[in-house]
């Protein structure tokens, strides 16, 4: 087997993961698919490192762990303040980019 | 290292209006009188230029040159030709006229209207668009004029827009729609005007590599530069595209009656006495200056463009019923004119161009602040509503009469000689194109009088029949301008030697002779 | 064993291992994104990134399998857990779309995207892996800790700071400020007679003996369930229990019994039925 | 001795300056101040005029260059006086009949109380007229030319509360501005002919210009001089300038500006000699007005209207005369300088008239006025006879000439032009001798009745200090209104026979004008006895028409050339219907255009891009996802250009 099929694995998840950021409307959801295409990523990160034979792509895959972390902190607390709100966490229903 | 005289002149108003406006609110006096002051100060440094000017000397006199941006060759160059300081002068002898005959314009209006007028923000304006003005007729760095040219905008935009005239026909809600109606069209027709001309500034850098006006003009004569003539002709178009906007020239020129009409009074004189100058005075600089092959090829089109203008416009004059509409078609008559004597490329008639931006200035002026005056004692602007106003106030009737002597150019009065000059340099290369602006004269005397018979003469209406002559202040601004039409009407020369050598200078640009008279030619 | 992940092609229980795991994980985004409610989209998700753990050790980065055990699915996973029973573990949303078009856009351009990024990868023509084996020649944490303390030191130290950054950035959107003094209880009662809706207290909830949860509405004297006896999270959750219908059959199942021993006509055995329910 | 020529102007120039800007503080004094300043320019004129008869022919030309005026390469103008004789006579006349005016003017206007103003009015008048025939280039001429017309603007629309008088004012200055055109474009033909517009080389150069560009600028001039001196097709401003005061009509609209023309023609002889189709079109336009005019007189029952007319007539006769070329322009200048006396004695006489009867203008309303003030009748009698060309009176000796030179031109335009003149001396008689007996003979029609008829348009709103609609009571006006109308009438009989006895104005104007005996068919005596008969048969119809029968005090219906004549043969219906209404409706819809068109595309744009950008609004429903979306449409798109761009 070729290493390949990680890339397309990545791949493959990273569109899943997109098209569920599209699909779902509850804040908590699109937030996890957006974990999984972060993930997806990683995955590649991890095999471009295998495939050229040196660790940056790790410590690019660890950079995107922390920051992903990092972003996950902030995002639900940002849904928890939300649905304190509106008591709601779909993401239609902070439609006030509309002028 | 000398002073830099030329960089003060325009610093000083530029100075001026942030300082006016940063007068708090209560003190609107104060604001006034410091308006006022500084731009009589200006007025000073300009007489400097003035007299510091050597007519006999180099071309681009007072130059300063200091590199701005390197890296695309763009320069703070400065320098006046003897039209620069013609147009500098006409400028700063206006605004002070300006400044004071809008002492009370924006006042803050009477009880019962909820508009707040920013008295500061009004003369911070007019001084902002003075320094921007001066700085585009010393600028020869294309790019700096550039963007004092297009800067230029902003402060207008909001003297249109934000200070009509104290009493309307149709209230005050309609007043402010069609003001910002009036704004919004000024503003948008010199965009568009101004993005052509960048395309063309860019191009222009592409073809030539730097800005400098100076470079590029002997960069052109000695060959060492050489534009594609189809790529001249376009930079050509570019440029002429704005000018023709500010000039206004036909069919361009609708912005100008809607933002005349609606500013008040010395607003309406800042627009069409010295902004526009900054568009025919470019014209003259830099499309003949730096496209003199172009300008040839354009010329034919070019003053059947300012003939329709000149004729049409003064049509358009008779047949309005708005005073200051009448007075904004009369000066797109006039700069109809002036474009024509600058594209006949003959000496009399670019130096009647360059006399006629100054006379014109100067009679629009006298013609538009009277009507000012009468305008805010009646609180209309329509011809029909006056009458007899002679009786009543006869010095405001006879400056009146005199300014609109002025505008149709009655020999005596400095209007009459450049726009002779005019005439008669296109009719030594034109014929028939000088007979037909020839009667663009009899026209402006038609709308002159009609003016002046419906509202001065006839019996008194009884609206008018309180109406109080001229107070000192306004006899102060008019007063001084009259005389000048006068003294400028009897004695040209200082101007005419100033401006003679610049002229010379254009003739050889664009590489053309006067023709000869047909008995030196027969001999 | 970093020998043969060295090797040019990988052996074939590595091979397995992919295609098993593999497929495990496509299911778990799949179920990720298309489940009803959030904790199995939750516990799915889970899985996936176990799996992927896997992968990354198989693909010689120990140290970011072992991180991505722990801290994403044990941290961070975690706390999506939290989250979602803070927002209520059952919530369902209907997968049902709102807006027009959406579903098919999103899906068209998933698949649209997908492919495209397929065929980019597989025209990158990716031949010959170097492999990890003498990156990780002495220690594979090692060389992580040599490049990100020399090479990479800048944006770890952002990083750090990013990490702070994120924590008090948090605390402060979910930390509530009480603006006001807490309201009395006088003045509550006070407020509520003003208002004029239930002057009373809120009765209690699980009436019977046997049924005292806090999930469990009190009945009311119709033994129709009573909203109002429930703590308000718990109706927002959608999360009551109704035992009113069992309770009262209960009873009734008692009484026939007794019936039998004394002998009585049976009384025909009909359950008892919510009013609601008859009237369906 | 040139230093005076500056003064001639700079007298009455300051007089207008100070009265105008001086304020009502010089009220009581303005009308003194004017009067005093314009007699002052007229003794600077005597002082010259003896220097010059001092100096022999040859030497009677004095130049003065003042400044350079308009300095431009290759364009020079400036600032020089040229006083030669034709333009000493000029002088003479200007400020001498000026200064009689401003005298008459003090007792006329006493009740104006903007008295002040129109003294500074009549010396800005005199500055303007002196300058016009002072100026050594054309180009400072025209300078007069156009302040002359201006003065007359002003002293036309002098009452301006009366909407007539304004406009007619209006159209005084539009109709001159046409001429003007004309005089601007000949400058400019000079200019590109001669490379200059100065007397000098202009006339110098002449014999080498071409001969279309000569007759160009001939006919330019001549455009020029049909404006300001009110010949056919530009004469219709002048009946309405009887609008303004009558010491105005008398100076400007009879006796100077209107000569102005003629002058201008006189003054370009060289030009005219050398392109004989210009004086063609001289002579035709000059034979034409005179009949005009005298025919325009017949009719008007206004006796300003009705000498305004014969000005017309009688410059008609000038102009004639001016196209002739050498044999005539002597006797045009003569004729100019008499009809200067008479007229303004004429003038001034109707004026006294209306001054006594309530400021009536209908000779219809006056009659039998001789009783009643003799002075005056004596004063205009003799302006009479002078103007029919009685024998022995000024008006005799040059229309006489102006009448042998017309023959004199020989070929069948001689016999036509010499008809022409002749035709008109009879007509002259016969309408002269109308109001002579309309206003003084005849029973007194204005007994019994208030004089105002509500049609006839009241005249001075001094008339309000006089009692309005009582009945009038003729009376003789003040000495100092009728010591000048005796100075004219004097001027008006002896004036002809002084000037042509022993042919001294031919030889003191000759060396600027030149001249040449034609050489006549038709011998002077017979054509003074031809004049005669013309006249005695003009003077009986007249009688037997006026004299005999009383005159209706309204006026009949008329024949179909009267009720024609009455106004002013149709030629301003002409002009209100093709120039006024033409004009209306063209400028209303290039109104109407501008609006729509021009600013219509300009408006149109916008509200398209106005449209566009609500249909683009639609797509921003502010549903994040949807953004997303795009988004990620957008990446997929990159991902396949990226792509794309490696196959490629």
């Amino acid at each position: 087997m070729n290493p390949v099929n990680y890339l397309y694995l990545a791949g493959l998840l990273f569109t899943i993961g997109a098209t569920g950021v599209l699909i779902r409307r509850n804040a908590i959801v699109v937030f996890m698919c957006v974990e999984l295409m972060l993930n997806a990523c990683n995955l590649a990160f991890v095999t471009f490192s295998r495939l050229h034979g040196n660790l940056d792509g790790q410590v690019f895959a660890f950079f995107t762990m922390v920051v992903a972390a990092a972003e996950v902190v902030v995002g639900l607390a940002i849904i928890v303040s939300l649905f304190r709100t509106r008591h709601s966490a779909s993401v239609d229903d902070a439609s006030l980019m509309k002028l | 290292m000398s002073f830099p005289l030329l960089t003060a002149t325009a610093a000083l108003p530029a100075v001026g209006a942030v300082a006016t406006a940063a007068v708090p609110a209560a003190r609107r006096t104060a604001a006034k009188w410091l308006a006022l002051l500084v731009s009589l100060g200006t007025l000073a440094l300009a007489i400097t230029v003035l007299v510091r000017f050597d007519p006999g000397g180099a071309r681009y006199q007072l130059t300063e040159s200091h590199s701005w941006i390197s890296d695309f060759g763009v320069r703070y160059e400065l320098g006046v030709d003897g039209i620069g300081v013609a147009l500098i002068a006409l400028t700063a002898v206006l605004i002070p006229f300006i400044v004071l005959a809008g002492w009370h314009d924006a006042d803050p209006l009477e009880t019962g209207s909820r508009r707040w007028r920013p008295t500061q923000g009004f003369f911070a304006l007019i001084l902002a668009v003075e320094a921007m003005v001066l700085i585009s007729f010393e600028a020869t760095d294309v790019f700096l004029f550039y963007i004092f040219f297009e800067a230029m905008l902003i402060p207008m935009y909001f003297l249109i827009g934000g200070f009509g005239d104290r009493a309307h026909a149709q209230g005050e809600q309609a007043a402010s729609t069609q003001r910002s109606y009036a704004a919004v069209k000024f503003l948008l027709y010199n965009l568009v005007g101004g993005l052509i001309m960048l395309a063309a500034v860019i191009g222009l850098y592409v073809v030539a590599g730097n800005f400098s006006l100076q470079q590029i003009a002997e960069a052109r004569a000695n060959g060492s530069l050489h534009m594609a003539t189809s790529t001249e002709r376009w930079l050509f178009l570019g440029f002429f595209f704005a000018f023709a906007v500010k000039a206004p020239l036909w069919p361009l020129h609708t912005w100008l009656p809607n933002a005349m009409q609606e500013s008040t009074a010395p607003v309406a004189v800042l627009i069409t006495a010295v902004v526009d100058k900054v568009g025919t005075f470019a014209m003259l600089r830099f499309c003949l200056g730096l496209f003199p092959g172009a300008s040839r090829w354009a010329t034919p089109v070019i003053l059947v463009l300012a003939l329709i203008s000149i004729v049409y416009g003064a049509l358009l004059a008779v047949g309005q019923r708005d005073i200051k509409r009448l007075v904004a078609y009369a000066s797109i008559s006039h700069f109809g004119f002036i474009i024509m004597g600058i594209f006949a490329m003959t000496s009399q008639g670019q130096s009647g161009a360059t006399l006629y931006m100054v006379n014109h200035g100067i009679s629009t002026a006298a013609l538009m602040l009277v009507a000012g005056f009468l305008i805010s004692r009646r609180g209309s602007r329509l011809i029909a509503d006056y009458g007899g106003v002679q009786k009543v106030a006869p010095v405001l009737a006879g400056t009146f009469l005199i300014g609109g002597l002025a505008t149709l150019s009655l020999p005596g009065l400095a209007p009459f000689v450049s726009e002779f000059l005019v005439l008669v340099g296109t009719f030594t290369r034109y014929p028939v194109i000088g007979i037909i602006a020839t009667f663009g004269i009899v026209l402006a005397a038609l709308y002159t009088l009609v003016l002046y018979q419906r509202t001065m003469t006839g019996p008194v209406k009884p609206e008018v029949s309180a109406m109080p002559d001229l107070k000192v202040r306004e006899l102060l601004v008019v007063g001084p301008l009259i005389v000048l039409l006068i003294f400028l009407g009897v004695y040209p020369k200082p101007v005419t030697n100033i401006v003679n050598p610049a002229v010379r200078h254009t003739m050889s640009d664009v590489q053309k002779k006067d023709p000869k008279p047909e008995v030196e030619a027969a001999k | 064993m970093s020998a043969q992940l060295a090797a040019y092609t990988t052996s074939t229980g590595e091979a397995f291992q992919f295609w098993v795991l593999g497929t495990v994980a496509v299911l778990g985004a799949l179920c990720t994104v298309f489940m009803k409610k959030a904790v199995h989209s939750a516990l799915s998700l889970a899985g996936t990134m176990i799996v992927l753990a896997v992968f990354y050790l198989a693909n010689g980065a120990y140290f970011l399998g072992i991180v991505q055990i722990v801290v994403y699915t044990g941290a961070i996973m975690m706390l999506f857990l939290f989250v979602v029973m803070l927002v209520g573990v059952t919530a369902a949303d209907s997968l049902k779309e709102t807006i027009k078009g959406q579903r098919w856009l999103a899906l068209l351009c998933g698949v649209g995207f997908g492919v495209l990024l397929l065929a980019g990868i597989a025209n990158a023509s990716l031949k010959d892996f170097a492999g990890t084996g003498q990156a990780n020649a002495n220690g594979n944490v090692e060389g992580l800790a040599a490049l990100i303390f020399t090479k990479y030191v800048f944006a770890f130290e952002i990083t750090g700071a990013l990490l702070i950054t994120a924590a008090v950035g948090a605390m402060v959107l979910t930390h509530r400020e009480r603006t006001e003094r807490a309201k009395t209880q006088r003045e509550l009662s006070e407020q509520r007679v003003r208002e004029g809706k239930y002057v009373p207290p809120l009765p209690a909830p699980g009436v019977y003996a046997r049924h005292n949860a806090v999930d469990i509405a009190g009945l009311l004297p119709d033994g129709t369930p009573s909203e109002l006896t429930v703590s308000k999270t718990l109706r927002e959750r959608g999360q009551i229990r109704d035992v009113s219908t069992d309770a009262i059959n209960d009873l009734r199942a008692l009484e026939q019994r007794s019936e039998e021993r004394l002998e009585r006509t049976p009384i025909e055995p009909e359950t008892f039925k919510r009013p609601e329910e008859a009237s369906k | 001795m040139e230093k005076l020529i500056a003064l001639l102007i700079a007298a009455p120039l300051l007089g207008a300056a100070v009265l105008l800007v001086g304020g009502r503080r010089l009220d009581r004094v303005g009308h003194w101040i004017g009067t005093l300043l314009s007699t002052a320019s007229f003794v600077f004129g005597l002082l010259l005029f003896a220097d010059l008869l001092g100096r022999n022919a040859e030497h009677r030309t004095l130049t003065q260059h003042l400044w350079s005026w308009i300095p431009v390469e290759g364009f020079q103008a400036d600032v020089t006086l040229r006083l030669d004789q034709l333009s000493m006579t000029f002088v003479l006349l200007i400020t001498g009949v000026g200064s009689l005016i401003h005298l008459y003017s003090v007792g006329y206007m006493e009740h104006d109380e903007r008295r002040r103003r129109f003294f500074g009015y009549l010396n800005l008048f005199l500055a303007a007229m002196l300058l016009l025939v002072l100026a050594d280039n054309y180009l400072l001429l025209y300078v007069g030319w156009e302040g002359v017309g201006l003065a007359s603007y002003l002293l036309i629309g002098f009452w301006q509360h009366k909407p007539s008088a304004a406009t007619a004012a209006k159209k005084a200055f539009l109709v001159n501005r046409v001429g003007d055109m004309g005089l601007s474009i000949a400058i400019m033909l000079m200019f590109t002919t001669f490379g200059s517009f100065a007397f000098g080389p202009v006339f110098g150069h002449v014999g080498d210009a071409s001969q279309g560009k000569l007759t160009a600028i001939g006919l330019m001039l001549l455009l020029a001089a049909c404006g300001k001196s009110a010949q056919v097709p530009l004469q219709s401003w002048l009946g309405d300038a009887m609008e303004g005061p009558t010491p105005v009509s008398a100076l400007i609209h009879a006796a100077t500006m209107v000569t102005a023309g003629v002058y201008l023609i006189v003054r370009s002889a060289a030009v005219f000699n050398a392109a004989p189709d210009a004086q063609l079109a001289v002579t035709v336009v000059g034979a034409v007005t005179l009949l005009f005019g005298a025919i325009v007189g017949c009719a008007k029952d206004d006796i300003k209207k009705a000498l305004a007319g014969s000005t017309m007539s009688q410059i008609g006769y000038m102009v004639l005369a001016a196209g002739l070329g050498p044999i005539g322009y002597v006797f045009a200048i003569m004729h100019l300088v008499t009809h200067g006396f008479f007229k303004a004695g004429l003038f001034l006489g109707a004026g006294s008239v209306m001054h006594g009867m309530n400021d009536e203008v209908d000779m219809r309303k006056y009659g039998g006025l001789r009783k009643y003030m003799p002075v005056t009748f004596v004063t205009f009698g003799l302006g009479y006879l002078a103007i029919i060309g009685f024998p022995g009176l000024s008006g005799f000796f040059s229309k006489d000439k102006i009448i042998e030179a017309a023959f004199a031109k020989g070929g069948t335009e001689g016999w036509i032009l010499g008809g022409a003149a002749l035709l008109g001396a009879a007509i002259t008689a016969f309408y002269m001798t109308r109001v002579m007996l309309m206003t003084f003979f005849g029973e007194e029609r204005w007994k019994n009745r208030p004089t105002r008829s509500p049609g006839a348009p009241s005249a001075e709103p001094a008339a309000e200090h006089r009692g309005e609609h009582a009945e009038p009571h003729p009376h003789e006006s003040p000495k100092v209104m009728t010591i000048p109308m005796i100075v004219l009438a004097v001027g008006s009989v002896l004036g002809g026979g002084f000037f042509s006895i022993g042919d001294r104005f031919l030889h003191w104007l000759e060396p600027v004008t030149g001249h040449s005996e034609g050489h006549s068919p038709v011998s002077a005596g017979e054509v003074t006895a031809a004049t005669m008969v013309c006249l005695v048969i003009g003077v009986a119809i007249a009688w037997a028409q006026y004299g005999r029968k009383p005159v209706p005090a309204v006026a009949p219906r008329g024949s179909l050339l009267t009720r024609a004549a009455r106004r002013d043969l149709l030629q301003d219906d002409f002009n209100h219907v093709v120039l006024v209404r033409g004009g209306e409706h063209l400028t209303r819809s290039l109104v109407y255009l501008d609006h729509s068109l021009v600013d219509g595309v300009v408006n149109g744009t916008a509200a398209g891009f106005g449209g566009l950008s609500g249909r683009l609004r639609r797509f921003q429903n502010g549903f994040a996802r949807s953004y997303a979306v795009s988004m990620f449409g957008g990446a997929a798109l990159l991902v396949a250009a990226t792509l794309l761009m490696r196959a490629v």
